[in-house]
């Protein structure tokens, strides 16, 4: 029977390598996968493209990747109050795309539902329209916005399933949510790890074809 | 007369939410907003990061990290709040399920532009953009709360924003220490005013003409409205 | 506090007229709400817009509003086996559109989240591609689908709160999701009404944003 | 020789499915497969209707008739199962999320074109689509059961589909009662044969040429292969 339990950070990280994109869960704390992050910053790789809403705020966040110049482009919505990626910014030795919060989360629902773009209204005569294709849809205006994909996704679940099914934790979905339907390896830290069936079908906020590895931090 | 402090101001607000609607706060001032919502007008909060019915901030040492809103602050959630995903959360503000959006802001156009993202300085910070422009296109309406001017003085609902827009021609309404104002298709209206204060002394601090509406109430120093609103 | 409770299908309906456009959900039995079904069918409306996945099987479904003759037009992923719908469009009184069961999905998606339409890779070198712009992103070729929204919705939940959060029962759930979120006025049928806070908000399907109206068919 | 009854093909075809997959069985014939994958294979079925790790037909009185497949007939679901809503289960599908599709056809082309939609007769039913056009687009491999020819004995499989198109180039194998049908770049290939089933027979019966694979295995009367595969 499928099982995805890990049960080293190394195992979880296996094939992430220099120059991959990830996407990282979390909204501030909630949901963001603390115990993976600091693995990840221990391998100490090269010009990774990093999709998050935020930058780092705290020593323990991705502020540890970024005070490595692991980073070399981050495409985020809100990365201000972000000291370490602030200081690669203004040294330009990272390259940042800005992505209104709502449009973000929509190009990596796209990635991961196989679509190949869709029409926004946001952004429509602001700086945000630059660079893309305009189409007016029954006399508005509208930005065409592509998908986003990722090497790997790593986002912080509650509970999981041997077979990759996982809960979450009150405000933690947020980005998770969908980060997890858009990346070839998709990889989730968890508070616990429970037998298929414990968990109630009905309560299941990802299914387990969209998780590869999981990680329980501290083994239950 | 002075204009209101923060607290008489979003008290202000509160008071003009309408019953049971779906609301939006934004981050920073209009946060303060929901510490004077009475209980009994049923308003829902909604939080951009997966939270709908959010509650007052727990008590301390009650905090979960993973219930905090927008702004990143600890919250609770009210009896019938519920939780779902950023995706979810912005098909909520991008489709109009939100009724009332209130968001800060640096200028406001006479036109309903909203500029609140960016001041347009290098001030050797990243930028951030965030949600409210997702908000700002698309609540149904869009309330900005905010000083009348600026810290040295100028006018911040002008005739044409010079800072970077967040979205064109969305606001319909502009809650300040001074006044509120009405964004009209005819133009700015001051449909009340700070007691003491004359439509004169709120146009010199404006940057686009303002008439007055039909009916002109008089904010009180609570932030209370007296007369029609 | 708000109170979405309504205690009879005439208030449930009120509003719904001739010439609108009305979302049932439902995949087969599951989700398909067949108490406001039968009301909506003893108004003896006409010319109404029908969005759904089918187009009744049975007898006690949107058969009754097909033998009726009350749909002009009907949006539709598999309309066959569907015996008084298959009777009216023979008779060319009915007008098809077929719409592959996930674009309408999506389709009814974009309608709710503001988005301006999606591009979607299926359809491409089929009778589907008709009448749709064509638009390569990477080198593969996408059909922009645009969105769908009507005056009414109509879905089967299994609990509800009195502030219209919904649960569904098992597979119910089906295109009743997207479909509340895709509607002036949003009807859901139910087994149960309870009081907030008895609904654990972890396990709100459906939150009550979305929901205008709720009716028990037979109130606990 | 005959060619294979229904369950000896639907018990070949779920011999194949890789271990712990992520598979969704179309409806009709398809269905059956699911009767014949062993448990210790690990095989997760998805229903499009938003089910996932669907199990068998539950046993008679205890039907739910909010649990059913995408054929409407009732199932359960087993351990680890999971229910979502359709814009979740078409993602799975458009996506790229579903290991293994097998899906029913009336043509299938040498270039992997397949018609399973519509028979192109006016029969006096309506057209139906249904999901397996997302099917079809999105998993990321198609097979394909099917009788070898059609009832007038007329091939199914074909150098070009005559009937409308679901999907162009997506079908990788064909398994029918005569033959495993490669779909490769440089054409059709059978991997295996029916047992007492010369190339010569299986050319005779298609449309399009086909030549033996290197390894080329023999399909029992059960439905169990031997030699390699």
């Amino acid at each position: 029977m499928r099982n995805v339990v890990v049960e080293s950070a190394a195992a979880a990280l296996a094939g992430l390598r220099d120059g991959h994109t990830v996407m990282v869960g979390g909204f501030g704390g909630a949901g963001m996968p603390r115990g993976i992050i600091t693995a990840v910053a221990e391998l100490g790789l090269r010009d990774l493209t990093l999709i998050s809403n935020n930058a780092g705020a705290s020593g323990d966040d991705l502020s540890l990747w970024f005070r490595q110049g692991m980073v070399r482009r981050i495409i985020c919505s809100y990365p201000r109050s972000a000291k370490d990626f602030g200081a690669q910014y203004r040294a330009g030795t990272v390259e940042l795309e800005l992505v209104p919060q709502g449009t973000l989360v929509e190009r990596i629902r796209a990635g991961g539902a196989g679509l190949g773009g869709f029409l926004s209204p946001v952004g429509v005569g602001t700086v945000f329209e630059q660079g893309k294709q305009k189409i007016a849809i029954g006399g508005r205006d509208y930005l065409l916005e592509l998908p986003l994909r990722a090497d790997f996704t790593f986002v912080k679940g509650k509970v999981a399933d041997t077979l990759g099914n996982l809960t979450f934790n009150k405000a933690a979905r947020n980005h998770c949510i969908v980060m997890t339907t858009a990346a070839d390896t998709v990889v989730a830290e968890v508070d616990r790890i429970v037998e298929p069936g414990e968990l109630d079908p009905e309560s299941i906020v990802t299914p387990c074809i969209f998780v590869d590895r999981v990680f329980a931090r501290s083994p239950a | 007369m002075s204009p209101l402090d923060r607290d008489a101001l979003a008290r202000l607000v509160a008071s003009q939410l309408p019953h049971n609607a779906f609301v939006n706060l934004g981050i920073g001032a209009p946060t303060r907003i929901a510490n004077f919502v009475p209980n009994e007008a049923g308003v829902i909060l909604h939080s951009e990061n997966g939270i709908l019915n959010m509650g007052p901030a727990p008590a301390p040492g009650q905090e979960d990290w993973d219930l905090i809103n927008a702004g990143k602050s600890p919250v609770t959630v009210a009896a019938g709040g519920a939780f779902f995903d950023s995706s979810l959360a912005f098909a909520m503000m991008r489709g109009g399920h939100i009724d009332v959006a209130v968001l800060g802001a640096f200028q406001v156009s006479s036109g309903g532009d909203i500029a609140n993202w960016s001041t347009g300085r290098n001030d050797g910070e990243p930028p951030g953009i965030g949600g409210a422009i997702d908000l700002a296109v698309g609540a149904k309406t869009i309330w900005v709360m905010m000083d009348h001017v600026a810290r040295d003085g100028s006018p911040r609902i002008v005739a044409e924003c010079t800072l970077p827009l967040t979205a064109a021609g969305v606001v319909s309404r502009v809650f300040t220490g001074l006044a509120i104002i009405e964004v009209t298709p005819q133009g700015l209206e001051a449909s009340a005013l700070r007691d003491g204060a004359s439509l004169e002394a709120v146009q010199a601090a404006t940057g686009a003409p303002v008439r007055l509406a039909g009916q002109v109430a008089t904010i009180m120093a609570d932030g209370t409205l007296t007369g029609a609103h």
